[in-house]
């Protein structure tokens, strides 16, 4: 007891000192706001924000998608995914509704990775929808079919991580800098990186739901 | 907007980081540990957002957005981490943990 | 190579490797070998330009700060991964052979998710060392910690689960102090790159704070006392290969960070008070570690209790390089001590590993006569100790020689007692391990074959750390690249 | 880097190679490792032979290379780094031999020589050091490379003993790690000079001076066993009698004794630490060890813990010489450096003798041991009769110029101290003689095995005989040409100024 009244003690502590810092701040913070808008049309993307993920800080998103792929091995190396196998024939619903469901999920990711280039949008939430159709057929019992396939998962779970890299290194023998995009090429560039990623999410995202490496002989 | 907005925004993302630290040390449950995790996450997110908000121009600063989304993707990963990890202890452990109520 | 293609292949070779070893699991040890090659390669290549053309900057996408991030390679960086490239060659020989000890499908499995793990840890390490943002910083933190609460979590035990699941926490909370830390500098600031922050910081309570957030953050992933707790037992369960990547490499990674915070980012906050307040800590770390690792029923753990004094050293850092005479002596030395200790606490961990190979346990009291076992892991852990207590002319020597230089030309003479304490504490715990290690025993017992390389590499990284004492003159000028302190290597007027 | 240099290099690799190659043999290829063993100390002996000569003309010998920032590792040869480095290579060869005869059926041989010879090269070093800072490296080294042959036998007791060893020396070793940093950061590299190398520091400094040289009498007086930091040289005693030997006349002890002196002579300077005042104290420190020692080595019944205690006694002579202003006394100490490691080895080797062939570990049970053991026993009476100071044996050389040198320095306390030591010296060494000669040996010895044609083996036997035989030319051809008299009086005449 006397320790949950020292954690609190600690926490308004804390709350006291973040507030304090937080109302010391400038009003008119010296954002990058300016300096993102004005170099937006070397970006090859219009939407600022995929401009600074793919282009500014395209480097922060290079170790963003190591991490998803990390965060797949290491639950991986955790833990067997189990998932309670159910007949189809039992519930006919379900299927009809993945019927309809799963290819407009799969159009809407397209869309969104494609408008990513010029309003909000972009590979991660196209990839959260794959992810959630992946969810969604795991939660129609088809678990095993997803995961019969481990080759294909494995690829498709890299395949990140390794286009970005190509690219990396493609662009850095075309302009001898590091995910320095040639001019007015950019946009192609990030489309290239943002359609493997996306797959890439989309399994990941679905996998981590599943919680764990597929059990070959799983029932 | 007034000048102190953004402010707000910004006080709030910092309570809820206090709230979910608080509870990260309190709670013996792990699942609830682990929502904790998350809520000081949402927490500082919260604040990026804020500090994006408050620009000269029509356009919010979209450098913190693009941090928060790179945020929210690690805290993905973390928190399938954290749960896998969890799960495996549970596991091993031959009797439930401390504080479980199932 | 340019500087920028050797970055680029510093960072990107591992993590390439890391993703191909997930995807072929066969091939994992192999692509360790090769990316081992190529980091070593690069790593030199770095190095030679440092040295040639001083501080290398590369501005990724071609933007620069500070709406882009630049990668930034001065001394303190090529040292940091020099070390690393030298304990993960290290370790991608000898879990050869450590991972296959077992031909049970758990070893397999180990084996399998080893390399690709153990591949991300590098490549965070890679990445962490050659940033100069500090948001990119956060994503290079978390990477790494991840890889690492995994690796110890693969030993599958019931202990080294408890124990990865205390790291998760501690490690997942501190990185969100520290991101909580960047988001408030960024909005008193306006930028999150590390080398212009210092002309844009105004000491104020809003810089106070992220540092203080940050600093508590990496504190608690540097496990300096008293937040140390989490520690040992991860780094005591962990496989021994792991172990070592923890002890000599990971617990580093946050250290440096602050060096980067207070020393370059900050130096305005860098008041006298902070710096004595680090050195209590680095202090009170020495004490406590090494009374505890003199009590510790089983090797590892005692291991890893001395990796918690040994971190006390480094933090030392912080009193003596601030001050004005002698600070450039202080930072080398303890930098020094930083490589020092990576090799030593390298070999000592798979000595540590050879031992529970060869007799099936790490028992202290039951190690007697293992001299007639393992004559070459106990002589390599002989030497390591050596370099672990500061024994001329050790490496971990030369680390401590030039802070004891430091610390009496500042007159900081508490920091000289706590130092030669922290070693003779050191020598009772390394010795104690050595008395039954040369007991005599009448019927020695016969040990499971262990293979030669696992010996040889604890052997070599043992002599490294012994010999590495005659580079120091080579490290100070490599670390003088872009140091953030000024001042002489050498003490004292010269003598007529 | 000269021409010279590879000499120096040389004396060092000789023992230290063997060490290295004598690990990776194994334990069966005894003869091979017993040839390796002779070999090296050959090899040595030559090299040093070389240097003595070269020295002698006024040759520099000098070999440094990077090691710490500004301070190199730097091996050299002075007047006072060949007394010490010839003495404790003749006495390796002879140890050697004895060791090899000693161990034979014993189990870790390979162990045992290989940390035997990086002992000694530990040893080399440190007469060969030019500057703290290797002294320093060298000096840990020893510590190191002694304790596995401390506790070599692996029982609890050794390892008390080594555990013990280890406690005072590492300490001691900190102590001066700390004097030797805190000398740096008044007057940079130090490196060994004669006369001295910081009297530009003593108008600015005095005190810290004084603070320092104290630090390191505390840190040099553990292994020089200065009283009361001698503790852990009778516990050592449960190591193997080379061992043992090695202890007290060639390595540890010497060590202690010869940083005392290189501080005195070659860091300060003799007239400058005079001026400082801090010579007097240290004096009556050795006076009291000397006569302590002698004190209670009078009730030890343990023969190799009677010796021991004379040990402490008999190396403060050295620290003595040093510690008194003159000419004279320089040459009484840094003789007896010498003429305590011939004397002591060969006590020491008796002692081992009559331990393995008749079992005989106390005085009490020396009984007739002569009329056994006649060639040993006649050893051990020349060692002791020149502990005692009997003219013309060696150490009545050391004594002579010790009460010369003390009442030219009108240090006549001295006097007495040096006749109450000889008193003590013939107190606890004539009955030995007695009981060995004059009265009947026992019906059958506590663990008596014959080996060889001789009393003993002829490896056990031939040691002491020549060490025995040295302790009497050190003596009767003192004045010689060729004698450690001779050459002491060569440092001094360099020690002083003109």
């Amino acid at each position: 007891m006397t320790s949950r009244v020292l954690v609190g003690v600690l926490s308004l502590a804390l709350l006291a000192a973040l507030g304090w810092a937080v109302l010391s701040l400038p009003l008119r913070p010296t954002g990058l706001t300016a300096a993102s808008l004005a170099k937006l049309s070397e970006s090859g993307v219009t939407n600022p924000v995929t401009a600074v993920l793919l282009n500014y800080r395209g480097y922060d998103t290079l170790l963003e998608v190591g991490v998803l792929l990390l965060a797949i091995v290491a639950v991986w190396s955790l833990r067997r995914g189990e998932w309670p196998a159910s007949h189809l024939h039992d519930r006919p619903l379900v299927m009809s509704l993945l019927r309809v469901v799963l290819p407009v999920l799969v159009l809407a990711a397209g869309y969104l990775l494609w408008i990513g280039a010029f309003a909000p949008g972009g590979a991660f939430q196209g990839g959260a929808l794959l992810g959630g159709a992946i969810v969604l057929v795991m939660l129609g019992g088809l678990a095993r079919r997803v995961l019969a396939f481990d080759r294909l998962l494995r690829a498709g779970l890299v395949l990140g991580v390794i286009v970005f890299a190509a690219v990396c290194a493609v662009t850095m023998l075309l302009t001898g800098g590091l995910l320095q995009f040639p001019a007015n090429t950019g946009g192609t560039w990030i489309m290239v990186i943002e359609s493997a990623a996306l797959v890439s999410i989309g399994l990941t995202l679905g996998l981590l739901y599943f919680g764990g490496r597929p059990n070959a002989h799983h029932a | 907007m007034p000048d102190a907005d953004y402010r707000i925004y910004a006080l709030a993302g910092v309570a809820l980081f206090a709230i979910g630290f608080y509870s990260m040390l309190v709670q013996a449950h792990l699942l609830r540990r682990i929502m904790a995790l998350n809520v000081m996450g949402s927490g500082v997110f919260l604040v990026y957002i804020a500090l994006g908000a408050q620009t000269p121009g029509p356009i919010p600063d979209p450098v913190p957005h693009a941090m928060v989304l790179t945020g929210i993707v690690v805290s993905v990963c973390a928190t399938g981490l954290a749960l896998a990890l969890v799960d495996r202890v549970q596991a091993a452990a031959s009797e439930a943990e401390p504080g479980d109520d199932a | 190579m340019t500087s920028a293609w050797a970055m680029a292949w510093l960072i990107l070779s591992p993590l390439v490797g890391a993703a191909l070893a997930f995807a072929f699991p066969r091939l994992g040890r192999w692509l360790a070998l090769g990316t081992a090659g190529v980091v070593g390669l690069a790593v030199v290549r770095l190095m030679r330009l440092v040295f040639a053309g001083g501080v290398q900057t590369h501005r990724v996408s071609g933007w620069g700060a500070p709406l882009g991030i630049e990668l930034r390679a001065d001394g303190l960086s090529v040292l940091m991964l020099i070390v690393t490239a030298l304990i993960g060659v290290a370790i991608a020989l000898y879990s050869q052979r450590y991972f296959v000890s077992g031909h049970d499908d758990d070893a397999l499995h180990r084996e399998r998710y080893f390399w690709p793990l153990f591949l991300f840890l590098w490549t965070a390490l890679n990445a962490l060392y050659l940033s100069a943002d500090i948001f990119n910083l956060y994503v290079t933190l978390e990477m790494l910690g991840f890889a690492a609460v995994t690796l110890v979590a693969l030993a599958g035990t019931r202990a080294a689960l408890t124990a990865a699941l205390r790291y998760v926490f501690v490690s997942l909370s501190a990185s969100l102090f520290y991101l909580l830390g960047v988001g408030l500098v960024y909005g008193q600031c306006g930028t999150v790159d590390l080398p212009s922050l210092a002309a844009q910081a105004r000491p104020g309570p809003a810089l106070w704070v992220a540092l203080a957030l940050m600093t508590g953050g990496l504190v608690a992933k540097a496990a300096l006392f008293p937040l140390h707790g989490w520690l040992p037992p991860a780094h005591a369960n962990a496989p021994a290969p792991v172990s070592a990547l923890l002890s000599a490499l990971v617990v580093k990674a946050p250290f440096y960070i602050l060096l980067r915070l207070w020393f370059e980012a900050f130096p305005a906050l860098m008041t006298p008070a902070v710096a004595q307040v680090f050195g209590a800590l680095g202090a009170a770390a020495i004490l406590w570690g090494s009374v505890h690792a003199l009590f510790q029923p089983r090797l590892k753990l005692v291991i890893a209790y001395s990796t918690v004094a040994q971190l006390g050293y480094l933090f030392l850092l912080f009193p003596l390089a601030a001050a004005q005479e002698g600070g450039f002596m202080a930072w080398s030395g303890g930098l020094m001590l930083l490589g020092a200790h990576a090799c030593a606490k390298t070999a000592m961990f798979l000595t540590a590993g050879n031992i529970l190979h060869a007799a099936g346990h790490d028992r202290i009291e039951d190690l007697d006569g293992i001299t007639h076992i393992l004559p070459v892991s106990v002589f390599a852990f002989g030497l390591a100790g050596m370099s672990l207590i500061g024994l001329p002319p050790s490496s971990g020597f030369a680390g401590k020689w030039l802070l004891l230089n430091a610390a009496l030309a500042q007159g900081q003479w508490w920091w000289v007692a706590v130092m030669l304490l922290g070693s003779l504490l050191a020598a009772a715990y390394i010795v104690r391990m050595l008395a039954h290690a040369f007991t005599r025993v009448d019927e020695p017992k016969t040990p499971n074959p262990i293979p030669p390389v696992m010996e040889g590499t604890a052997l070599a990284l043992a002599l490294l750390a012994v010999v590495l004492g005659f580079a120091s003159p080579w490290a100070a000028e490599l670390l003088r690249v872009g140091a953030p302190v000024v001042g002489p290597i050498v003490m004292g007027g010269s003598v007529p | 880097m000269n021409l010279q240099s590879p000499i120096l290099l040389g004396i060092l690799l000789s023992s230290f190679v063997t060490g290295l190659v004598i690990f990776l043999l194994k334990e069966e290829s005894h003869r091979l490792r017993t040839w390796l063993n002779l070999l090296g100390a050959g090899v040595k002996l030559v090299l040093v032979a070389v240097l003595l000569s070269g020295v002698y003309r006024g040759e520099p010998y000098t070999f440094a290379i990077e090691f710490l920032p500004g301070i190199p590792f730097a091996l050299g040869a002075d007047a006072n780094s060949v007394l010490f480095v010839t003495l404790s290579s003749v006495l390796w060869f002879c140890t050697t031999l004895y060791a090899v005869g000693y161990l034979e059926h014993t189990p870790h041989r390979s162990r045992f020589f290989g940390f035997f010879s990086l002992c000694v090269t530990a040893t080399t070093g440190i007469a060969l050091s030019a500057n703290l800072v290797t002294f320093l490296t060298f000096y840990e080294l020893l510590t190191l490379t002694t304790y596995p042959l401390i506790v070599h036998r692996g029982t609890r007791e050794a390892l008390r003993g080594g555990k013990i060893y280890l406690t005072y020396t590492l300490i001691g070793g900190a102590v001066l790690l700390l004097a030797v940093v805190w000398l740096h950061g008044l007057a940079g590299p130090v490196v060994f000079k004669e006369r001295g190398a910081i009297q530009a520091l003593v108008a600015s400094h005095r005190g810290e001076l004084q603070v320092i040289f104290l630090l390191f009498i505390l840190g040099l007086g553990v292994k020089a066993a200065l009283v009361p930091l001698h503790g852990w040289l009778p516990k050592a005693m449960v190591a193997p009698a080379p061992v043992s030997a090695l202890l007290h006349a060639v390595a540890v002890v010497k060590a202690g004794a010869f940083g005392i002196v290189r501080i005195v002579y070659d860091v300060y300077g003799v007239e400058t630490a005079a001026t400082l005042g801090v010579l007097h104290p240290l004096a009556v420190a050795a006076g009291i060890t000397i006569v302590y020692g002698s004190v209670r080595a009078l009730f030890q019944d343990e023969l190799k813990k009677r010796l021991a205690y004379s040990t402490v006694s008999q190396v403060s002579y050295i620290v003595l010489g040093a510690a008194i202003l003159g000419p004279v006394a320089t040459i009484g100490g840094l003789v007896h450096l010498v003429h305590q490691g011939i004397m002591k080895i060969t006590l020491f080797f008796c002692a081992g003798n009559y331990a393995e062939t008749l079992g005989t570990h106390r005085v009490s049970e020396m009984d007739g041991v002569g009329q056994r053991m006649p060639l040993t026993t006649m050893a051990f009476t020349v060692a002791a009769l020149g502990m005692i100071g009997v003219p013309p044996l060696a150490g009545y050389v050391s004594k002579w110029y010790l009460q010369k040198g003390a009442i030219q320095a009108g240090e006549e306390w001295v006097a007495l101290v040096l006749g109450a030591s000889s008193l003590l010296n013939a107190a606890y060494f004539l009955p030995i003689l007695y009981r060995a000669w004059f009265n009947a040996p026992p019906e059958h010895w506590p663990a008596e095995h014959r080996v060889g044609r001789w009393e003993t083996n002829w490896m056990l036997l031939l040691p002491p005989l020549v060490t025995a035989g040295l302790v009497i030319y050190a003596g009767v051809f003192a004045e010689s040409s060729f004698s450690p008299l001779t050459w002491a009086k060569l440092i001094a005449a360099r020690e002083y100024a003109p």
